[in-house]
């Protein structure tokens, strides 16, 4: 068997991965129909892709890759040092839509070597740079295919687009001139299926073979006790957290944070909502990232102390406010526990139940909420808190002094102490209720190889995946 | 040997006895006329005969047809003999014909469904009977539907299905009581010529003695499911007697004496109305036509005066009294009452409507089932200034049922509970109680039982005397406008077409319509006064 | 009366009763979260068992019948406040512009897919039980107003009400005093029924989460939390399935026996 | 006729003009920009801007609504936001689910209903006619999304004779793809079905105690002949009136159908696309959904006047 179907939550708008922040797009293309010059591996680290090797300058900020040999696009023309440069200052244009642009800032300049050279200049160092050019945002892309990348994607990856039918699915076929080594599967099709009953059905019919980031953690144990499934349960980048509006009063009073902290209990929320699949937080990091230090006790379940604490905060009787949940089921299920447990300490939140979109308008962008709760999905993200104006408006400067020191620092003992140091900032100025990590489960067909675990980064590698005998 | 005969059949549904040991014969060619106040059970005794009884019926007792017992006989049976055997004709042409289906075809179904012939012979045969009822298929192609037709028409087609297959019984269920007495006329001959022509018996229900008289060889009198008096036609004339009949046909002749009016003081003023009502856009951008419904109509009513309006269904009658009621507007003319225009602007006058009253046809219609008496004939107060209240008002309550023959007791009831006679008295009373100097009766008596508009017509002459009424009073029955007015005009087609004293213009008509119409009006045979005998 | 306005009426007072008694007592508090205990089948304690979230589905059923049966009766409501004057209005001025704006905004609300716009309206206004009330009832509106127009007409041309219209009364006092207590009937019969379609519409609202929001419960959001449990929790599911379909048909059965038992043709010849 | 037809299309436009400003105005007053929908969290202001731009959403409100309508005149419905598509093209390859699907879902409740009407109409007050009638309520009282949730539940996941959703695709062929609509439509079409049961037989009932009946009763047809000569053709009158609600509603309403089967329907475009703030597309096929709920009900019009000759001669 050399085919292979895979249910996904959510259907790409399209397919360049360069122009939205849609991770659907990326769990479909990325080096599957685009590579970059660096890559994700499923374990979280970045090994070359399209650039055979490197070289760092001294300062760290010249980076000039060597390409690989013989690379082609789709339609057949060779990828080198100008595609590359194309890619990279299109990302970094004035008119850019790439979604990500944050991660081409520090560019400087690219330059043209030689057809397989090119030579990256930075205005700083940036420890991230190999990390940042491995995002599905950094991909290198064909300049003549640029006018139909949304539907008609060429990129050099091992499979080409087959078929799109909108609103069901997306079959991509072997790509039989790449340059790597050739993917077992010759076929794979991503089927669409937002809601977790149908996924869940689909799964059982065996209409599908594997359902990454399976939506219905409910459902799992029916998977495990099944022999014709396999089912595993990884981490993901996804920190799930209680956003707080920090410049809201009584937001804007640590106590009340504090007490809001200690008023949740995490525990409650993974077995109630996530039926027990989720690690405990006690910051905004990656408990599988090496740097993690576990702060959960600073936050522990504590209602009597809450309650103390609102009151010096001037609010024995507790307060009002709002909470913002967006559709996902860690959300719409989390919420109402945390309402509860809120109302327990006299908190009453009002859940306000919205779609992205009007998530994204009322909070994100106008910052009219009291409380949100969200997962937090991109890789190594603590530094978010540093951006006085993102939506939970966290306003330290000692905390962005911090990520700029960071951001120049290459040292990775060194980056390492600075970020259990941030992660403890946050934590102490309980900035945010810290909830759980997102667990990563997938569910497949017994004999299916080779998937990956973890989620280090929204991607469906097919080269890897085979069927057993 | 007899063609029909039914011997004491009894009937109940769901219990309650309708028929009580109905017997009646019927001979080949002779038309048998059964007769009655409504719900007798002239209907429930025919139906019988169809086996068409309502759910729930249960009969007993024998109807033999051509020595066969109908009431043993399997439905498959009584399937064949219905159409072919019995046919049978229904009171309302208007919706005895399925809508959506040929008259032709509804005429050729009859032969069809008996396979009594191919269906190209059944098509001539359809044609042969329509031209035989008057509908020649040159004029009238098979194709029509029954919406395309007049009442009168369809009534034809009704009558051309029953005989297509030459059936030995013919049943008519009041046949015409829908109908216009010209009409009527017309489909009474040519019922008798048919029934002539086949040898067909008939059976013949009717409640209108006049045409029993006319058309019947024998005639059978029901009450309360019972027959009471059963003989020939002549000799029932000449000796009936049952009290009932007796009291039926007094009914029927009935006559009152209207006190004497002399006044020369006209009260209302009629010059010149016309009445247009829109037709129906014919196309989008066209202006609509229009409908004449009266037509340059003038004439003047006199303080104590009785005027009465005779005319075949549709020549504009209640469109008149609409407008003088300044229910409606009018296109030209003007109409005054006491002096005063009954419509003024763009709405009514209820000034001058305060002078006048009306009484309507249907006693069953008349009145908002959710009211009490005394809210039904207190209505008119409203157009009072100063209505009366409290004890005043329950008096002229009490004083107005009195007078039209109801106790004050009445005023606590609802309108279902009375009988269809005296709800026509409280409609009076309601007309009444405002004390108007002029009345209209719009059809008043015509959906009462004989005995009963006899009565109401006593009412009426009685009230003239206590109260000087001055009324017009508007009806197709010829008889009833004779014996209550004083003058009277004939409407035709929205116009008046002759107008006079009333015995004047009955005993010697100027107008070739009136003529018309009183010669197609049936009477009963001028009988010798039973004590004379 | 029928047997089906008795079995109607009584599986539709039960459910009032169960939304009224839970005001005042419910077994235990339909909101109180108690994780340990969740997807209990139904035992002793818990007579419809426990939710996910270990809530007790008996208590939330009861007060589900309350937000579903304010839902519903709201909506009607509103279809009856608005449409039922419009319908006399139109009848009243039969043919002039009046009327026949009335009956083209009719058909215009007619033509639009009524979920479609339902949740046009939740996205453009918020979800919630409010805005699933004006939803819902905007498209009862028609329905007064139709039926309304379409009895009225009939009554306008009977005798009484030209007897009114002698008597001197003008259009607005005869609606309100001769036509509106005669359509009283079908309106109560047509209302019973929009308030089952109600219930279902309110159902199908928060199904796909535009109802009332949490905490309070409603049988529609029961069921949507319910689906992917199902195959391991049937309870979840089938027991607001069933207090929706009995509701329903009880509205229902009691909507078709008002209708035999105030139909006066039919009561005239039962007595 | 003519005459007849011309009134009703005329009416027909008007209320599609008004259809079309209403909803343009609920949909522009929904908060949510699509552009900051497309580019996520993360996005810039000025690739915000940016985009904006390219999608045509600087420009006026009238601007916009007059692009749109005369757009829609030339057959061109614009360009999806989020899928960079022409949404005429979205719009007919949903159509190629939906419309198969209410047809499908019309068919078998109308193959269920007149059978069952006529049969309770013609056994009245009967054991036959209770338990037909019995099932109708109970069909009538069951939310379809229910329905469809147990349908699932048993036919997909525990016996497995259907998929649980999806559909094939009509390239692999008609039986595959009825196969793959069967559960959906069943869970359309059998509410539906007790609702146009319930209609034939009262429509039914009242025709057979209309006068024209006894007529024909008295030609010597028999009761069931009656029924089905006379009957029929009157009692549908009332029961295509349903029909043609039916059919909208079966070509809107599945919205939650599709979901639950996560079919490529109208419907869970709509659905996505009021998500995803995908303005053209909701406002297009919400118009054409109206447009397609006039039609029918003029093509039901037209289609009365075939049954009812008195219609016909009718201005
Ligand atoms: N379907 C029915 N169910 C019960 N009772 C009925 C039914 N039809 C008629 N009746 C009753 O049977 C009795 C006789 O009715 P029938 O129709 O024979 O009267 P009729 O003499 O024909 O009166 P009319 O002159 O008004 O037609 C009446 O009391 C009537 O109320
Ligand atoms: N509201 C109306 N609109 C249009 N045409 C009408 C209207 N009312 C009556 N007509 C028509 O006007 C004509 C006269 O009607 P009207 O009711 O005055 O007749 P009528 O003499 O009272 O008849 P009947 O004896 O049947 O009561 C008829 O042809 C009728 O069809
Ligand atoms: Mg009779
Ligand atoms: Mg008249």
């Amino acid at each position: 068997k050399d085919d292979i179907t895979f249910a996904m939550q959510l259907e790409p708008p399209h397919l360049d991965p360069t122009s939205a922040a849609a991770q659907a797009i990326d769990s479909v293309v990325y080096v599957n129909i685009f590579e970059g010059l660096t890559r994700f591996m499923g374990d979280g680290s970045i090994v070359p892709a399209l650039a055979e090797s490197w070289e760092i300058s001294g300062d760290g900020t010249v980076y000039t890759f060597k390409l690989h040999e013989g690379v082609t696009f789709h339609d057949g023309s060779a990828m080198d040092a100008e595609d590359v440069k194309f890619s990279l200052d299109r990302a970094r244009a004035e008119d850019s839509v790439n979604a990500q642009k944050a991660l081409f800032a520090g560019i400087d300049s690219v330059d043209v070597v030689d057809p397989l050279t090119v030579k990256v200049t930075l205005k700083e160092p940036n420890g991230n740079f190999l990390f940042n050019m491995a995002w599905g945002d950094a991909v290198i892309v064909a300049p003549e295919s640029i006018e139909n990348i949304k539907t008609a994607p060429v990129g050099t990856g091992p499979y080409t687009l087959g078929e799109w039918v909108q609103g069901d699915k997306i079959v991509l076929n072997r790509n039989p001139g790449y340059w790597g080594a050739q993917p077992a599967l010759a076929k794979a099709t991503f089927k669409f299926i937002s809601d977790p009953t149908a996924a869940f059905a689909a799964m059982m019919a065996e209409d599908v073979d594997v359902s990454a980031n399976f939506p219905a953690p409910e459902n799992l144990p029916q998977f495990e006790v099944d022999p014709r499934f396999t089912v595993t349960v990884g981490s993901s980048e996804g920190e799930t957290i209680l956003s707080t509006n920090n410049k809201q009063p009584p937001f804007d009073n640590i106590k009340v944070r504090q007490a809001i902290a200690h008023a949740i209990d995490r525990q409650a929320i993974i077995d109630g909502a996530m039926f027990g699949y989720g690690t405990p937080i006690g910051t905004h990091f990656a408990p599988h990232h090496p740097a993690y230090v576990d702060l959960t006790g600073l936050s522990a379940y504590d209602p009597e102390m809450a309650k103390a604490l609102l009151a010096e905060a001037g609010f024995p009787d507790g307060f009002e406010t709002t909470l913002h949940l967006p559709p996902p089921s860690y959300a719409r299920r989390g919420g109402e526990i945390v309402a509860a447990q809120l109302a327990q300490v006299g908190i009453k939140a009002e859940i306000i139940n919205v779609e992205w979109a009007q998530w994204l308008e009322t909070v994100f962008k106008g910052k009219n909420f009291g409380l949100t709760i969200v997962s937090h999905t991109e890789p190594m993200d603590i530094g978010i808190y540093a951006r006085p104006e993102y939506y939970f408006q966290y306003d330290n400067p000692a905390f962005q002094e911090l990520m700029t020191t960071l951001n120049s620092t290459t040292d990775p003992d060194k980056r390492t102490e600075l970020l259990q140091q941030a992660q403890r900032i946050i934590s102490e100025d309980y900035v945010n209720g810290f909830l759980f990590q997102l667990a990563w489960p997938t569910v497949a067909k017994a004999g299916v190889q080779g998937l990956w675990a973890n989620a280090p980064t929204a991607a469906t590698d097919l080269s890897a995946i085979s069927w057993s005998e | 040997m007899s063609l029909l005969q039914i011997k004491d059949l009894s009937l109940s549904i769901h219990g309650i006895e309708i028929l009580r040991r109905v017997n009646l014969t019927i001979a080949p060619g002779e038309i048998v006329a059964v007769t009655g106040e409504s719900g007798s059970g002239k209907s429930m005794t025919a139906l019988a005969v169809m086996q068409l009884m309502p759910n729930g019926s249960t009969a007993t007792g024998s109807i033999l047809l051509d020595g066969e017992e109908v009431l043993d006989l399997p439905e498959d049976r009584m399937c064949q003999l219905r159409g072919a055997s019995v046919g049978m004709v229904f009171q309302e042409p208007m919706t005895a014909l399925n809508p959506v289906k040929t008259i032709g075809d509804q005429v050729m179904e009859t032969i069809l469904i008996h396979r009594a012939m191919p269906r190209d012979k059944a098509e001539e045969r359809a044609r042969e009977v329509l031209a035989r009822v008057g509908l020649p298929p040159e004029r009238y192609p098979l194709g029509r539907y029954p919406h395309e037709l007049s009442g009168g028409q369809r009534q034809r087609v009704v009558i051309a299905m029953a005989i297509a297959l030459r059936p030995r019984l013919l049943i008519a269920d009041e046949p015409t009581t829908a109908l216009d007495v010209t009409t009527q006329a017309q489909i009474f001959d040519l019922i008798k010529g048919l029934v002539r022509e086949y040898g067909m018996g008939m059976l013949m229900i009717t409640h209108d003695l006049a045409v029993v008289a006319d058309m019947a060889d024998h005639i059978a009198v029901m009450r309360h499911g019972e027959v009471v008096e059963t003989a020939p036609t002549r000799q029932l004339l000449t000796g009936m007697t049952h009290p009932y009949t007796k009291m039926l046909f007094a009914a029927s002749e009935h006559q009152v004496t209207l006190p004497e009016s002399g006044s020369q003081v006209p009260l209302l003023a009629v010059a010149n109305v016309v009445r247009d009502y829109p037709l129906p856009r014919t196309s989008l951008f066209a202006r609509p036509g229009q409908h004449r419904a009266v037509d340059h109509v003038s004439f003047t009513l006199h303080q104590g005066e009785r005027l009465g309006l005779v005319g075949e269904s549709g020549c504009g009658k209640s469109t008149l009294t609409r407008a003088i009621l300044g229910l409606q507007p009018v296109q030209a003319g003007h109409i005054l009452l006491d002096g005063q225009p009954v419509y003024t602007g763009n709405k009514a006058n209820l000034a001058v409507r305060r002078k006048m009253q009306v009484v309507f046809q249907d006693p069953y219609g008349s009145f908002n089932p959710r009211h009490r008496v005394d809210r039904l004939v207190t209505e008119p107060f409203h157009l009072l200034e100063h209505p009366p209240v409290g004890s005043e008002r329950r008096d002229r309550i009490a004083e107005m049922l009195t007078a039209v023959g109801l106790s004050p007791d009445d005023s606590g009831k609802y309108i279902h509970e009375f009988s269809g006679g005296q709800r026509q008295r409280i409609a009076i009373a309601r007309a009444l109680i405002i004390r108007p100097q002029l009345i209209l009766f719009d059809e008043a008596v015509s959906a009462l039982d004989v005995s009963v508009r006899a009565q109401i017509l006593d009412l009426l002459a009685d009230l003239c005397a206590t109260y000087d009424l001055t009324y017009l009073f508007i009806s197709h029955d010829l008889s009833v406008v004779r014996t209550i007015t004083d003058r009277v005009m004939v409407m035709q087609a929205g116009r008046i077409v002759e107008q006079g004293e009333t015995e004047q213009v009955f005993s010697d008509p100027q107008h070739p319509y009136t003529e018309a119409l009183i010669a197609a009006a049936p009477k009963l045979p001028h009988r010798r006064p039973m004590n004379a005998r | 009366m029928s047997r089906n306005l008795i079995l109607g009426a009584g599986l539709s007072s039960l459910v009032v009763l169960a939304a009224l008694l839970s005001f005042v007592w419910t077994p235990y508090d339909y909101a109180a979260l108690n994780i340990p205990a969740k997807l209990q089948t139904p035992n002793a304690q818990h007579w419809f068992g426990t939710d996910h979230f270990g809530r007790d589905m008996f208590s939330m059923i009861m007060v589900g019948a309350r937000t579903s049966i304010a839902v519903a009766l709201l909506a009607v409501g509103i279809g009856m406040s608005l449409g039922v004057p419009l319908g006399l209005a139109a009848a009243a001025r039969k043919g002039s512009w009046l009327d026949e704006l009335i009956m083209r905004g009719n058909d215009l609300v007619f033509a639009f897919p009524s979920l479609v716009i339902a949740i046009l309206i939740t996205a453009v206004f918020g979800a919630g039980a409010v805005n699933a009330i004006i939803a819902i009832g905007i498209f009862n509106i028609p329905v007064f107003a139709r039926i309304t127009r379409g009895a009225a007409l009939s009554l306008w041309e009977r005798e009484f009400i030209m007897a009114a219209r002698v008597a001197g009364k003008g259009a607005a006092r005869i609606s309100a005093e001769h036509i509106l207590p005669n359509v009283a009937n079908l309106l109560i019969v047509q209302g019973t029924i929009q308030f089952s379609l109600g219930i279902l519409a309110e159902a199908g609202l928060s199904y796909v989460g535009l109802g009332a929001q949490p905490p309070t419960p409603s049988w529609g959001r029961m069921l949507a939390d319910a689906q992917t449990m199902v195959s391991f929790a049937p309870h979840l599911a089938l027991i607001p399935g069933f207090a929706i379909i009995l509701t329903v048909l009880g509205l229902n059965l009691m909507g078709d026996g008002l209708r035999d038992w105030l139909d006066p043709r039919i009561r005239v010849a039962r007595s | 006729m003519l005459r007849y037809s011309l009134k009703r299309a005329l009416s027909l436009l008007i209320s599609l003009a008004v259809a079309s400003l209403v909803i343009f105005a609920v949909i522009e007053i929904a908060p949510g920009d699509p552009a900051s929908f497309m580019l996520g969290v993360n996005a810039q202001p000025d690739t915000l801007a940016a985009l904006r731009t390219e999608l045509g959403l600087d420009q006026s409100k009238a601007e916009r609504y007059v692009s749109w309508i005369t757009g829609m005149l030339r057959g061109d419905f614009g360009t999806s936001y989020t899928y960079r598509t022409p949404v005429s093209q979205m719009i007919a390859d949903r159509m190629w689910v939906s419309l198969p699907l209410a047809l499908y879902a019309l068919a078998l409740s109308t193959a269920i209903a007149f059978p069952a009407g006529i049969y309770a109409a013609s056994r009245r007050g009967n054991v036959g006619d209770l338990t037909v009638m019995s099932a109708t309520q109970l069909g009538v009282a069951i939310p379809n999304f229910w329905f469809a949730m147990m349908l699932v539940l048993v036919f997909a996941i525990n016996l497995r004779w259907f998929n649980a959703g999806g559909f094939s695709g009509w390239d692999k062929g008609l039986v595959a793809g009825l196969h793959s609509l069967t559960l959906p439509a069943i869970a359309l079409a059998l509410p539906q079905a007790a609702i146009l049961a319930r209609v034939m037989r009262s429509a039914l009932l009242d025709i057979l105690g209309e006068d024209f009946m006894r007529t024909a009763r008295a030609k010597g047809l028999s009761r069931r002949q009656a029924l089905w000569r006379h009957g029929l053709r009157n009692a549908l009158i009332p029961v295509l009136t349903i029909i043609g609600l039916q059919f909208s509603f079966l070509l809107a309403g599945s919205i939650i159908i599709e979901q639950v089967f996560y079919l490529p329907g109208l419907g869970r475009l709509v659905f996505q696309s009021i998500s995803s703030r995908d303005l053209i597309v909701v406002e297009s096929v919400v118009m054409l959904l109206v447009f397609a709920v006039i039609t029918v009900n003029f093509l039901v019009d037209l289609a009365y006047a075939a049954v009812d000759p008195r219609l016909r001669s009718r201005t």
